[in-house]
């Protein structure tokens, strides 16, 4: 298995930690991941404000390259570049004056694009092209026990995911089950977390954070896990800023790669989980002390 | 009271419908007694200028077979046209273009080059093509020109009669001088057979069951064909009932199918068309897949289809051949 | 050269009960296409002779389309199986006589389907424009100019011979 | 407390206005909007908003350019997408919200509050230079320009970012930066172009 | 050609109709008149604004007077339309009507085309091709076929039981099949019904059992159609009838089977509670089932599953033998000369929806839960409670679930804004429960309707203008604890809300039956794009299909309420005997026919004839076509590979000469 990797800006700055679990997780699963030749930015939301159509060059760009890569997906990790991607794709089919543009600044470039790079997320690889009947043989730690809630958050299961519900996602519930965890229900695990207003508007940002937490914290989840650098960040960078206004609600956010690396006994500095502002409760992530949790709960009333 | 002058003539066939006037065997005799031939190049020192030389109309009936492919062709049938009252197709290629019409499936080009240069019995390293003008010893050699398009005589001169056959048959040739002789002619235009498809006179009609549906299809040569059955019902083409009859059937008596050398009836424009609707309309799978598969068993559905009759359908000839075949793309 | 005013004639054989209800339905509806398709209403796609095809070539249209109702929804049974059939070698037929593929389409379409007649005749339109025009008239004229070449030096002759008897 | 006039006079209308949004690809089946309110039900910012989505798009059908154009409602959309998912129209909300946002940049109407204009300019400018963006390099850009205070209040996430190995302050960039320009520059001079120039 | 000359000098009369700016806004109608006035055999050429109008006809009655015109050429709408009329003014004129021809310049031209010159040119070629074509028409005459004049009505909802028992008043014999083992359909279900509140049994009671005792109306329930064959006045339909284990003859309903089965309890979802109660495997579908009659559900009866019960439904029904466990399905055929198709609607599955949490929230139902819980007979015995068995304090009613929605159903369910109404008028007679309806718009255009919204509103019922986003169970206020909170931008207000509430109800919109396709073949009708049958004309004829004989009421057709739904069932029988009492139906005469001593018997036709219409003659060795039997494909037309068989009104000749003519392009 073998697909070109898009790590977008966020994963070699504030998200690096899910690099940092996602490359060993997939090299783990016999997975082959090739940095795409001098990748560029995808386009993002923020460029779509200002420039519609440069945003659909910059992704297009991305995607011209890849396509010279060879037969292989583009794996996105980022949820805003796989939008973005995926977003770009869809017009240059439905948009002939959108088509026109960005053959044109391909054209200036001496690139092309067809159309036959498919954008992937990697939850998307991980449950349908992997499999999680390969991933569970290799869990040497199952995540007994812990309380997980899933958060898929926007913009890869909006508009464009095709493997997904928009409304109601479940592949990274039936994958974190296949890691021993205990899904909790989480009814807001496609809701905003804020974007980008957490640092811009922070009293309209901030108060998403807020209610996904205090609603993760009130099922009872352990760890939040999440699946886009852009929401890990929002979730767990902004804790101080949230118990000033709305009171106290802590609760660490992962990459649902960090925690797949645990189960396949990676150690948390290999995962990058050092850098959380809220760290995942130690507990979960010893697997002596882990053993014990797991006993604990099993005893609980 | 001079005896009615007639003349034969030859244009692009095999010879066969020549043949076929000598079939007539003793009937000649009584031809030949009753009319005053002035012209039969196969048969008699005429020659063309003789021809020329007679005054317009001065031929009661000329009967001209072969489709017109050459220049010379041309002006013969032209030349024969002015001098005859009545200028009768006579035969398949005469009347339809005949097997001589497949060659519009190809450019001029191509079939120059097949045959001068592509043939596997063809030596001829210096590529050496006929010319229509060459020098020989001091005098200029002149070969008729090799025209693009095959035509059928009608499609180069009006015609009075059809008398259709590869070759026709003696009977209906009989039949048609003895019309002539005796001026019992039907309307202009017509052709001198009976207008019913073949069907009608074959011996093998009552054993075709009510409900044939193709489940395949099979050529004569790869088959043991029953003498005694209709072909459709072993599933091999037979032409029959989209072909005039008036042979008397002789190549299903003879336990060959029908290959629809009579053309159609008077009341169909395009004989392929009609079998080619007839014969899948039957066809018996309903599904796209199913279909192309039996269908697949004719696999030259112009040579099928079109074996006598491709200058006369009603798209005459592969639409997309260059017109001029030396200059053009073959 | 292709005479830059030249706009693709289509003729049209559309069954009553499905495809040509669709047309009506489509004007009902008020959807616009292009002008170019001429509808000739037959009771059935089964009714299609073939020979109608080869015709409307031969007169002198760029493209033929012929729309049935839908497999299974055929009004007379199996009809439009027929036509199916048909169509299966005539196809082969036309492809072997040089006519290209885009130029004779069968199409099913169901009474209620007024925007696919839309659909189906633009679509069909800018194919026959892109294939450029199919003329056969023109064809025929032009196989057969070498004949009328040949007719006009017998002419010449003739009045040759005649300027010679004058003499 | 201030009384206001609130009437709309026709001269208020810019023509056309309507028309040019709905040319730009995507955007045209705001004209079957039905005003049912998903838009503003489902999203997630709407209770910040001056003008709900669902008035946004009766604003923009009406030709009332100025009144959309100095609204915070574009400015608060986090581009989550739900509007567009759950439209029972299947307008695509989110891609008129970029074509607003759009506009108003191009005619520097915004509201003097919001620092989203200038994250998107400083954003777009470092691509353009750059290839990619540094994220906390673009943030502590987007202070320095839009809000003192605002760095005042993040030191202590400045500080974590560095405790956790995530400040970084050399710039990404991409090798081939100036093939990145040349395509920039040929995909023309900035919006996508309406389909019917009026 | 035989044909080709046999008319001889032809006087055409061509007619252009303006169809008031239909026709002339797009296309130059004086010039297409010229342009035909030079034409070939045509002597009168006119154009005219209303060709279809009185004084349009007698212009061309008088002018087939007056210049002894022998063909008729009008350019003007569909024929599909009004061929009719202008055949019937050749007639009226002394023209055989099958002179005329018709030009379609409406539906096929000025409607979908812009430019007015490829327009006029489009309308020029149309009207050469007719024009060609009309010179070889020839005079025919129609034939009378017989019609049978029993009736089959399928579905026994409400349209259907009304369709029936207006045949049956009127004399005729019907047949009502019904799938469900009672009829009375969606409206048996009801507790009242809107706008009057009166009550669903009382009215629908007395017409089920009438339909039972009618002497005219054979009743068939756990019975579909499964094979249709023939043409109107003469069709055979195959109806299989499938096992209820209870002898309809024997069984007198005294239900102590039911009391006497093995199964102490209901186990088993009643459907006619839709899941709300649990029933036996012997079981009566309701207390009013019509026919009276208990069945067996084979899926649940151990002895018809195993065959090892102690069968105490036996013993109960003692010497009445009723129960017969070696019943078996049978195949019935049946003669009818038309059928009415009532097949009715599904509703739309909710689930699809999941924001708004039915199947996860055991207090979001829907509307028809709400319905059953609300009447006195069903499972609560009126008492509208929730799943804890509480009372509801407040309601909230969400509308248009699965309809106005293109991810779902794009159309208007129609009944859904007042059947909420009704329900909420019920929801706050039975309890003292705040009722708020979310709604998009309210549609009350019924007869009583505008009045009874009025009536929901002075009864304090909130509405609320604004399409529900999503309803969740997660508290941000304290008073939403506990409770199933509705999000949805008040539009009117224009501000977003969040409204908790006890009980949420989903107004669901309808759907085609599951089945629609199938049953669509099976009686050789059309489907819209949304799935409903397709009437023949939405407005000239709403109950007709496109296959004579066959008619459609009630919601297949498309959503509508029960007053609208009987309106259709009476036309529809209105339809029917319409033609039963004319006795015989006049068929177009484009029969295929051969041409004798053309036919050289080779047979390729034969099997092509899908209604054995040709046959082969062994005395004459040609096949022969029976004009009765033909229905006018012109297939074996097209087949014949000597061009021996034609086809009236569709002559080879004819539809050349229209080649020819449309591809003229003056």
């Amino acid at each position: 298995m073998k697909y070109t990797y898009f790590p977008g800006c966020s994963l070699k700055g504030l998200g690096r930690a899910y690099e940092e679990s996602l490359l060993p997780v997939m090299r783990h699963l016999g997975v082959e991941l090739a940095e795409l030749d001098d990748w560029n930015c995808c386009g993002a939301t923020a460029y779509m404000s200002v420039d519609e159509a440069k945003a659909g060059v910059l992704a297009a760009r991305n995607l011209a390259i890849a396509e010279k890569a060879g037969p292989y997906d583009l794996l996105t990790p980022c949820s805003a570049c796989y939008l973005v991607l995926n977003k770009t794709k869809h017009n240059i089919t439905d948009f002939p004056e959108i088509r026109d543009t960005i053959h044109r600044a391909l054209r200036s470039a001496n690139l092309a694009y067809t159309g036959n790079t498919q954008v992937r997320h990697p939850l998307d690889v991980l449950v349908h092209d992997v499999g999680l009947d390969a991933i569970k043989s290799r869990v040497v730690r199952p995540l007994k026990g812990l309380k997980v809630a899933p958060y898929y958050g926007c913009q890869v299961v909006r508009p464009y995911s095709t493997f997904d519900d928009a409304w109601n996602p479940t592949t990274m519930d039936r994958l974190l089950a296949a890691l021993g965890a205990d899904v909790v229900p989480f009814p807001l695990k496609t809701k905003c977390c804020g974007g980008s207003l957490t640092g811009t508007v922070p009293e309209a940002g901030l108060r998403l954070t807020y209610i996904l937490l205090k609603e993760a914290v009130r099922r009872g989840a352990d760890v939040i896990a999440t699946i886009c650098p852009l929401c890990q960040f929002n979730l767990d960078a902004y804790h101080d800023q949230i118990d000033r206004r709305w009171g106290r609600t802590r609760i660490a956010t992962v990459y649902f790669t960090q925690l797949m690396g645990l189960t396949f006994g990676f150690s948390p500095k290999q995962l990058g989980l050092n850098r959380n502002f809220v760290p995942m409760n130690p507990l979960a992530t010893e697997p002596k002390a882990m053993a014990q949790r797991s006993q604990s709960v099993r005893g609980a009333p | 009271m001079p005896k009615p002058k007639i003349a034969f003539y030859w244009c692009a066939s095999c010879g066969g419908c020549e043949e076929a006037v000598v079939d007539l065997a003793e009937d000649i005799l009584g031809v030949v007694e009753a009319v005053d031939i002035v012209f039969w190049p196969v048969a008699m020192d005429f020659k063309k200028k003789d021809v020329e030389a007679m005054p317009d109309q001065s031929i009661v009936a000329t009967l001209l077979n072969g489709a017109i492919r050459t220049s010379e062709q041309e002006e013969m049938a032209h030349l024969l046209r002015r001098k005859s009252q009545f200028l009768i197709a006579y035969g398949a290629c005469a009347q339809l273009g005949g097997i001589p019409s497949l060659a519009n499936q190809f450019s001029r080009e191509q079939l120059l080059r097949y045959v001068y240069e592509e043939t596997p019995t063809m030596v001829n390293d210096a590529k050496t093509r006929p010319q229509s003008t060459f020098q020989n010893n001091g005098h200029t050699v002149t070969l008729p020109e090799f025209r693009n398009v095959v035509r059928a005589l009608d499609q180069v001169v009006g015609v009075d009669y059809y008398i259709p056959g590869c070759p026709p048959t003696p009977k209906i040739t009989k039949a048609a001088v003895g019309a002539l002789l005796e001026g019992k002619l039907p309307p202009k235009g017509g052709v001198l057979a009976p207008d019913i498809a073949l069907c009608d006179q074959c011996p093998r009609k009552a054993t075709k069951p009510t409900n044939v549906s193709f489940t395949e299809f099979k050529r004569p040569h790869t088959t043991h064909l029953d003498p005694g059955k209709c072909f459709l019902t072993q599933s091999v083409v037979c032409m029959g009932p989209a072909t005039r009859g008036g042979c008397e059937a002789v190549c299903t008596r003879g336990n060959m199918p029908c290959s629809g050398c009579f053309g159609p009836t008077s009341r169909v424009r395009d004989q392929g068309a009609k079998m080619l609707s007839s014969l899948c309309a039957n066809v018996a799978s309903k599904d796209e897949g199913g279909i192309s598969g039996i269908l697949s068993g004719i696999p030259d559905p112009v040579g099928t289809f079109y074996r006598y009759g491709l200058a006369k359908s009603l798209l005459r000839r592969k639409v997309d051949l260059p017109t001029d075949g030396d200059r053009a793309k073959s | 050269m292709p005479d830059p005013n030249w706009q693709p004639r289509i003729v049209a054989f559309f069954c009553n009960w499905c495809t040509y209800t669709a047309a009506d339905l489509a004007g009902v509806s008020r959807l616009k296409y292009a002008p170019n398709v001429r509808v000739i209403r037959l009771m059935c796609s089964g009714r299609v002779d073939p020979q109608f095809i080869l015709d409307a070539l031969a007169r002198g249209a760029d493209g033929v389309l012929i729309g049935g109702c839908h497999i299974g929804d055929c009004h007379y049974v199996e009809g439009n199986l027929k036509t199916l059939r048909r169509f299966q070698m005539l196809k082969r037929l036309l492809h072997d006589l040089g006519i290209e593929d885009q130029r004779v389409r069968l199409e099913w379409i169901s009474a209620s389907e007024g925007e696919r007649v839309k659909m189906v005749i633009n679509e069909m339109v800018e194919q026959v424009r892109t294939l450029g025009p199919l003329n056969l008239p023109k064809r025929f004229a032009d196989w057969d100019r070498e004949m009328t070449s040949l007719e006009e030096s017998i002419r010449e002759k003739e009045r040759e011979e005649a300027e010679v008897v004058h003499a | 407390m201030r009384i206001q006039r609130t009437i709309k006079y026709e001269a208020d209308r810019v023509r056309g206005f309507a028309k040019e949004i709905m040319g730009v690809s995507g955007c045209e089946q705001l004209q079957s909007c039905i005003q049912c309110g998903t838009c503003s039900g489902t999203c997630p910012l709407s209770i910040y908003m001056d003008f709900s989505p669902r008035q946004v798009m009766a604003l923009v059908r009406a030709d009332f350019k100025h009144e959309v154009l100095r609204s915070h409602t574009v400015w608060l959309c986090a581009s989550c997408y739900a509007c567009t998912v759950e439209c029972p129209r299947q307008i695509r909300i989110t891609d008129i919200m970029y074509a607003l946002k759009q506009r108003a940049i191009k005619e520097g109407i915004y509201p003097k509050r919001f620092p989203i204009p200038i994250l998107a300019k400083e954003f777009s400018e470092m691509v353009r230079s750059k290839g990619r963006i540094t994220e906390t390099l673009l943030v502590m850009r987007l202070f320095l320009k839009a809000n003192w205070r605002a760095v005042l209040s993040s030191w202590r996430l400045g500080l974590g970012l560095i405790r956790t190995g995530r400040f970084v302050i050399r710039h990404e960039r991409i090798e081939r930066r100036a093939e990145l320009a040349t395509m920039l520059d040929a995909a023309g001079n900035g919006q996508v172009k309406p389909k019917e120039a009026a | 050609m035989k044909h080709e000359n046999s008319n001889g000098d032809v006087r055409i009369g061509f007619y252009i109709c303006h169809c008031g700016a239909n026709i002339a806004g797009t296309v130059d109608c004086p010039a297409v008149a010229a342009y035909a006035a030079k034409l070939p055999g045509v002597v009168v050429s006119r154009d005219y604004k209303y060709m279809c109008s009185d004084p349009g006809q007698e212009l061309i009655q008088q002018d087939i007077r007056e210049h002894r015109l022998s063909r008729v050429v009008v350019a003007s709408c569909s024929p599909l339309l009004h061929e009719q009329t202008f055949r019937n003014a050749c007639a009226a004129g002394g023209l055989n009507p099958f002179y005329f021809q018709m030009v379609n310049v409406r539906e096929h031209d000025s409607w979908v085309h812009t430019d007015r010159a490829e327009a006029t040119a489009k309308a020029k070629a149309l009207a050469h091709a007719a024009i060609r074509r009309v010179r070889f028409h020839r005079a025919l005459e129609t034939a009378k076929v017989r019609i049978h004049p029993d009736v089959l009505v399928v579905g026994g909802g409400i349209a259907g039981i009304h369709a029936a028992l207006t045949l049956g008043n009127a004399g005729k014999q019907v047949y009502l099949v019904e799938r469900e083992p009672s009829i009375g359909g969606h409206m048996a279900k009801f507790d009242k019904t809107f706008p009057t509140l009166d009550c669903a049994a009382c009215i629908l009671t007395p017409k089920m059992s009438a339909v039972r005792s009618h002497q005219n109306i054979t009743l068939w329930t756990c019975s579909e159609v499964v094979k249709v064959e023939g043409y109107v006045g003469n069709y055979t339909v195959t109806v299989k009838r499938k096992p209820r284990y209870v002898n309809e003859e024997l069984c007198v309903g005294c239900q102590e089977c039911i009391k006497a089965c093995v199964f102490k309890e209901g186990k088993f979802p009643d459907e006619f509670n839709v899941g709300l109660s649990k029933r036996k495997p012997i079981y009566i579908p309701f207390p009013q089932a019509v026919p009276q009659v208990v069945l067996i559900d084979p899926e649940r009866c151990i002895q018809v599953k195993t065959g090892r019960c102690k069968q105490t439904c036996l013993e109960a029904c003692a010497d009445r033998h009723a129960i017969d466990f070696t019943q078996k399905e049978q195949l019935v055929e049946i003669k009818v000369g038309n059928i009415i198709v009532a097949t009715g609607f599904k509703l739309f599955d909710a689930k699809r929806i999941p924001q708004y949490g039915y199947g996860l929230y055991p207090n979001v139902v829907t509307s028809i839960e709400l319905e059953r819980l609300v009447t006195s007979s069903g499972p609560t015995a009126g008492d509208i409670v929730l799943r804890d068995g509480r009372t509801p304090k407040s309601v909230g009613f969400i509308l248009c679930v699965g309809s106005r929605d293109l991810k779902t159903n794009r159309w208007c369910s129609r009944t859904c804004c007042m059947h909420s109404m009704k329900l909420a008028q019920l929801v706050r007679e039975h309890t003292d429960a705040d009722v708020t309806v979310f709604y998009m718009d309210i549609r009350a255009p019924g007869k009583g309707c505008e009045e009874f919204y009025d009536k929901s509103l002075k009864e304090g019922i909130q509405f609320v203008r604004g399409r529900v986003a999503e309803v969740t169970d997660w508290a941000l206020a304290p008073e939403e604890e506990g409770k199933l909170v509705i999000r949805v931008e008040d539009t009117l207000a224009g501000f977003v809300r969040r409204i908790p509430v006890d009980m949420i109800v989903l107004a669901v919109g309808m759907e085609p039956q599951a089945d629609a396709q199938e049953v669509r073949r099976l009686f050789n009708m059309s489907c819209g794009s949304e799935g409903w049958f397709l009437e023949k004309h939405p407005k000239l004829a709403p109950v007709s299909t496109f296959t004579d004989g066959v008619f459609i009421a009630g919601c297949c057709q498309g959503p509508k309420d029960i007053p609208d739904s009987i309106a259709q069932a009476g036309a529809a029988a209105a339809e029917a005997l319409a033609l039963i009492d004319k006795g015989y139906i006049e068929q177009e005469p484009n029969t295929a026919y051969i041409e004798e001593a053309d036919c050289s018997g080779c047979k390729s036709c034969i099997p092509l004839c899908p209604y054995t219409a040709i046959a082969f003659d062994e005395a004459k060795q040609k096949a022969t076509i029976n004009a009765a039997l033909c229905k006018g494909c012109g297939t074996c037309v097209a087949a014949c590979p000597s061009g021996s068989i034609r086809q009236n009104l569709f002559e080879d000749e004819e539809i050349f000469s229209e080649i020819e003519g449309v591809l003229s392009y003056a």
